[in-house]
């Protein structure tokens, strides 16, 4: 399988974790490549989010190996894989409440240089117009869909090489997840890989190249976007 | 009854007998998930309750502490009734400086002889007493760890919403062990008082909280005994060793609280620590083959 | 109005050390019982550079760095080890007032439980007409220096990276760390900066009694917290507010019931507010701030 | 299994007891092994006239032979460890009283008999005082106490060695109502309340004030004994009460407390405080534009009050229980013995130990044994003792009558206080 991507920027393989007894992930492979939107589909609990906040450093695997751009990435901590290019957005949007919805997008930028920063704001404003008239308000006052538009924004500050997003979609109405995708779909072209974790399977196979099918902690399926019939979806996902 | 003892040994005993109490009043509280620091405030308001009554009022002795022991009850209950909806640090610090407006109210009010103490108090407490008091308080103690009370409270102390949840009246355990604890610690502070006759407020300072809390983290915080065990076994190390009394004494006993909290949050007799211990015991044969 | 200004330039000491407390218990929810001695250990710092010669500003330098020193030691040794295994909130508290006894003794045995000199060279001295009134250059010294440190806190806070890092790390640790924030940088700065803050208070504390001993610092630690549960805890503002009014409360005691009150003032405080309002003025409920 | 937890429990309890017990009277015969300050070897010695002893039967096999009394044994409890500031004080009191032991021994006074110190560490503690005693007495069987550094030291464990009827000389405690413990307790260091009291109302007299001020520090029992006495002299002087403030030994703040007292427009300020803070106290007064005469307390002409406050103790008067500057009695000679036996400034616990050691040993002199009774009887009637502290002798109270010495600061040089003395500030 990695054979066909060359140049892998995040490479998973025999990913093992353990909470105490139980095995919440087993043997996981997983590639993606540059510009590439990857989606890890599954039900309620099968591992999705274990799954990336294991790469991004929060949970220590038991066993495997993630690579980033080639450099091992287990036993960092978080902060640094974060600098390496794996940032991730988590679910539930996590805005840091009391600041600005500016200051939480500055607060993204931690690598880029000062004089920079303002460009990447601008930047961010023309991929989400509808914040623009909200730069000024604390986050935590923000509508759910301008949570998520303001979450995947301060993770591209960083200018990440791959942006991961946990369940982008949650509890939005459908016109904002349009927005979103819309906006995930310029990101990819502009460069960045893609790794989504999503319940929604026919939402993230409207963005992503491939996917990847996880149950109870395993992977059961993967494949391109469109060897995922309805059928097949329905039989894994519902 | 412990006349054969001769009296220096017997008043080490006695004041032994006294820490206990003191130290059991601390853990009875956190063992109900309360982290207070009033308790040398409760010891202050026992002291000065039952010295003053006996010295000015001619009250008996047992009388005295009766009333120490009353009052102390009441003020504990009448404390916790407002503040026992705050929880762990400003459940301290609001103990703290109950303790402290005590103490300080104490060394400035005209009746108690202000910062002067009390002296000539009446020493009738003989071991006997202490000895009995002391064993009925353990008795107790040891029936409430196996009745429903006692896993109540630790329940409380685990978990409180969970053990809301399994309808324990949280609020009313609370209540009922902040009374006993200052019921108690008054009384440990009426007991000494008849034991050395003299009591000032300077004696109910932030050091006498630093030692139970060492005495009470040393044993651990899961059972009467451990508690017991490390205040006798300090009071014989500060016997025999150099640095009691000194200036490194406060160093002592802050390094020890440091490690214990570092090796065993819940006291070098808890489970957690025994089992780690264990664990490790266990592990070296392996090492060995 | 003479007492009025007693009370701020106190209360301005308490703001500093109030600060300190409030951004240690913002940023990590830990309570710093080490607090007063790290004041004492940071004014003794100053006083060594001054017996060397040193002029002033240098030996408040190297006062502060004495303490933003102890007080990152104190957090990357016996907190981070306490952090990596969950410890409860009162293992904070009980290991904190056992480090505070630690540095207290060492202290008192390096100085023989001496009272020692503390030179007023170099510090502004004798009074200065103000409005009418005499008032102690000092007095305004410490007052003007304070406020500039509480603002040069709130700019650094609210304006810079670093700033912006403190407060998302306080809010969320987890969220910053994905941000690429290292939490552990950003609680030895909260305590480099308490510290800083802490033994600028030590050094006003020292001069304006031209001495300092190892118990200076003694009566500051729970001033220092009735300051926060006033402000309310974790919030900046709470705590330059509230050390301001506990500074004036305590002088209009002393002014109007009796100079042996004041000495419970800070208590009672203490008591009062975590009955009437456990938030504070500024304090958000279960919240933390910034 | 409850009950077998709380036997186990009891049972250990009482083997702490036995335990310590018989460690203990194992050990009595050879007392010091256990009291790693008692300076030398004691000899095993027996008393005469030992009707002192309380302890049980484990002692009975030690009356040997009645002899000469050549060795009397005389308990010294002092806090020698604890707080630094007291046990500094306590060890200046124990050094004293070995030199004083010294001389006594060189005079040949005492003849055949020779007095043995047993130093106890009271580790500035009530319940350690208690112990300590009682242990002089069971197992040291000592013939009298000299000692004692603490005010609450004392009256818990003074008691004790009354009830023993042992001749008691608190050396070190400077409170009131000492000697009312028993008829047995004597003291050195007078009340210093009364003292204050007598000297203040003159020298107020002298500067010509009609009102006070007064600042005094509220958590001390030595300080607030003081202020007391002395608000109640210079009342019953005429002298008009303007303000009473107080602070903590804590305090670094005075500020507030001295502009109350500036803005009462009292004529003089009277200060009971402790040296630690004279510095803060004088220099805020003077920031503030305090410039009123003040009546402070002793030690406010230490050597590092003086290098901390400079020219703010310009002018300040205070009367001294003991001072260097006093001429009379024994005291020239003291002053220069501590500067070349112990290679320290004389101050008043070097002089309240040494005079302690001396009074006893006059006592004993006198008295030719070491019988409680006897030496009581002596102390009584000892008449014009030439000591550190001057000439003195105990009144019916048996308190000693020292009138004190009044000092004034001028230059940073401590002077003699007399009406004439002009100060300029």
């Amino acid at each position: 399988m990695t054979g066909s991507q060359g140049n892998a920027v995040l490479e998973v393989s025999d990913l093992t974790v353990r909470y105490g007894a139980a095995v919440a992930l087993r043997g996981i492979d997983l590639v993606i490549g540059e510009q590439e939107a990857v989606a890890v589909l599954g039900p309620n609990g099968a591992g999705k989010t274990t799954l990336l906040r294991t790469i991004s450093g929060l949970l220590k695997p038991a066993a495997g190996q993630i690579e980033l751009d080639s450099h091992s990435m287990v036993g960092r901590p978080a902060y640094r894989i974060a600098r390496a290019g794996f940032v991730h957005a988590p679910e539930g949007r996590s805005m840091i409440a009391p600041l600005t919805v500016t200051e939480n997008l500055q607060l993204g930028a931690g690598r880029r240089a000062r004089s920079d920063v303002a460009a990447g704001i601008d930047e961010m404003i023309e991929l989400f117009p509808s914040l623009r008239a909200r730069m000024g308000t604390k986050a935590g006052l923000l509508s759910g869909g301008e949570q998520q538009m303001v979450a995947i924004a301060r993770a591209l500050m960083a200018q990440p090489k791959v942006l991961a997003i946990d369940e982008p979609s949650m509890g939005l109405a459908p016109v904002v997840v349009d927005a979103v995708l819309e906006a995930l779909r310029k990101v990819i072209d502009s460069g960045t890989s893609l790794l989504l974790a999503e319940q929604n399977a026919r939402l993230a196979l409207a963005v992503a190249d491939r996917a990847y099918v996880l149950v109870h902690g395993e992977v059961v399926k993967s494949g391109n976007s469109d060897e995922f019939g309805d059928e097949l979806i329905e039989s894994y996902l519902t | 009854m412990f006349e054969w003892i001769p009296a220096y040994q017997r008043f080490l005993l006695d004041v032994t007998l006294i820490d206990i109490i003191l130290v059991i009043s601390l853990l009875i509280l956190f063992q109900c998930g309360l982290f207070s620091m009033a308790t040398a405030g409760f010891a202050a308001i026992g002291g000065y309750t039952s010295a003053l009554l006996v010295t000015d009022a001619d009250w008996p002795v047992p009388l005295g502490i009766l009333a120490a022991v009353f009052v102390g009850a009441t003020l504990a209950v009448s404390f916790g009734l407002p503040v026992l909806r705050l929880r762990g640090i400003y459940l301290a610090l609001g103990s703290l400086a109950l303790a402290q407006v005590i103490v300080i109210g104490i060394a400035n009010v005209g009746f108690t002889n202000g910062v002067f103490g009390i002296s000539g108090i009446p020493t009738e407490v003989t071991t006997g007493w202490l000895v009995a008091i002391v064993a009925v308080i353990l008795l107790v103690m040891e029936l409430i760890h196996r009745s429903h009370f006692g896993r109540a409270m630790k329940a409380i102390r685990l978990d409180e919403h969970t053990a809301a949840g399994l309808g324990i009246n949280v609020f009313a355990y609370r209540m009922a062990t902040f009374g006993i604890g200052g019921a108690m610690a008054a009384m440990a502070g009426a007991l000494e008082a008849h034991r050395t006759a003299v009591i000032s407020p300077d004696q109910y300072d932030f050091g006498l909280l630093v030692v139970l809390l060492t005495y009470m983290f040393v044993g651990g915080v899961e059972h009467w005994l451990g508690p017991v065990l490390a205040t006798i076994g300090f009071r014989i190390l500060n016997e025999n060793l150099e640095f009691a009394g000194t200036d490194w004494e406060n160093f002592y006993y802050g390094s020890i609280l440091v490690v214990v909290m570092l090796l065993a949050p819940d006291g070098l007799t808890s489970r957690r620590f025994t089992q780690r211990l264990a664990r490790i015991f266990r592990r070296r044969p392996d090492l060995a083959t | 109005m003479q007492q009025t200004i007693n009370g701020l330039a106190s209360g301005s000491i308490y703001a500093l050390l109030g600060l300190g407390v409030t951004l240690i218990w913002g940023v990590l929810h830990v309570l710093t019982f080490t607090h007063a001695q790290v004041l004492t250990w940071g004014a003794f710092g100053s006083l060594i550079a001054i017996n060397r010669g040193y002029p002033v500003p240098v030996a408040i330098l190297v006062g502060m760095a004495v303490a933003a020193g102890l007080s990152v030691l104190i957090d990357s040794t016996v907190l981070e080890m306490l952090r990596r295994r969950g410890a409860s909130e009162y293992a904070f508290v009980v290991a904190t007032i056992g480090l505070a006894f630690m540095l207290e003794s060492i202290l008192r045995n390096r100085t023989r439980a001496r009272v020692e000199p503390y030179s007023r060279d170099g510090f502004p001295r004798g009074p200065i007409e103000l409005l009418g009134q005499n008032v102690p250059k000092l007095q305004l010294a410490v007052l003007a220096t304070s406020l500039i440190a509480m603002a040069g806190l709130a700019i650094w806070l609210n304006h810079t990276r670093a700033g912006r890092g403190m407060k998302a790390v306080a809010y969320s640790p987890e969220t910053a760390t994905l941000l690429g924030i290292n939490p552990r940088f950003i609680y030895a700065v909260a305590y480099t900066v308490s510290g800083m803050l802490a033994a600028l208070a030590g050094v006003f504390v020292a001069v304006s009694t031209a001495s300092v001993s190892y118990s200076s610092g003694d009566r500051l630690l729970l001033t220092a917290f009735a300051v926060i549960i006033l402000g309310g805890m974790g919030s900046v503002p709470g705590a330059v507010v509230g050390g301001l009014i506990l500074g004036v409360i305590e002088v209009y005691a002393t002014v109007h019931v009796s100079s042996k009150f004041s000495e419970v003032v800070a208590y009672l405080v203490i008591l009062v507010v975590l009955l009437v309002r456990p938030s504070g003025l500024f304090g958000a409920k279960e919240a933390t701030r910034v | 299994m409850i009950a077998r937890r709380v036997v186990g429990a009891l049972a250990a309890l009482m083997l702490v007891t036995t335990a310590c017990g018989s460690d203990d009277d194992s050990s009595s015969s050879s007392a010091d092994d256990e009291n790693p300050a008692a300076s030398e070897p004691v000899e095993e010695s027996a008393e005469a006239d030992d009707t002192a002893s309380t302890a049980d039967g484990a002692s009975a096999d030690s009356d040997a032979e009645p002899s000469e009394a050549t060795v009397v044994r005389v308990g010294v409890p002092l806090d020698l460890s604890g707080p630094a500031a007291i046990s500094n004080i306590g060890l200046s009191e124990l050094s004293a009283m070995e030199l004083a032991l010294e001389e006594v021994t060189a005079s040949g006074m005492l003849g055949e008999t020779t007095i043995e110190m047993i130093p106890i560490d009271t580790k500035g503690d009530k319940q350690e005082a208690v112990a300590g005693v009682l242990k002089l007495i069971e197992q040291d069987d000592v013939d009298a106490i000299v000692g004692f550094t603490l005010t609450p030291s004392f009256l818990a464990a003074g008691p004790q060695a009354v009830e023993a009827g042992l001749p008691v000389i608190a050396v070190g405690v400077a409170a009131p109502g000492i000697t009312e413990v028993g008829d047995n307790v004597f003291r050195i260091i007078p009340q210093v309340s009364s003292l204050y009291a007598a000297n203040d109302a003159m020298i107020a007299e002298t500067l010509g004030a009609t009102s006070a001020a007064y600042l005094y520090t509220s958590d001390s029992e030595t300080t607030v004994g003081i202020h007391e006495a002395r608000l109640a002299a210079l009342e019953d002087a005429g002298i008009e009460t303007k303000s009473v403030q107080s602070n903590t030994t804590a305090d670094t703040d005075f500020r507030a407390q001295l502009t109350e007292i500036q803005n009462s427009g009292a004529d003089i300020m009277v200060i009971s405080g402790f040296p630690g803070q004279f510095a803060g106290q004088f220099l805020q007064a003077e920031e503030i534009g305090l410039d009123i005469p003040v009546l402070s307390t002793d030690g406010s002409g230490r050597n590092e009050v003086l290098d901390q406050a400079g020219s703010a103790m310009q002018c300040v008067i205070y009367t001294a229980s003991w001072a260097a500057q006093n001429e009379t009695g024994r005291n020239p000679h003291f002053v220069e013995a501590v500067q070349t036996e112990l290679d320290d400034e004389a101050d008043l616990y070097y002089a309240a130990g040494y005079d302690g050691m001396w009074m006893f040993s006059t006592a004993l002199a006198d008295a030719g044994s070491a019988d409680p009774d006897a030496i009581v009887e002596a102390l009584n009637n000892i008449t014009d003792f030439e000591g550190a502290f001057g000439v003195y002798e105990y009144d019916d109270n048996r308190e000693p009558d020292i009138s004190g010495i009044n000092l004034q600061i001028q230059d940073n040089e401590v002077i003699p206080w007399t009406p004439d003395t002009q100060c300029e500030r």
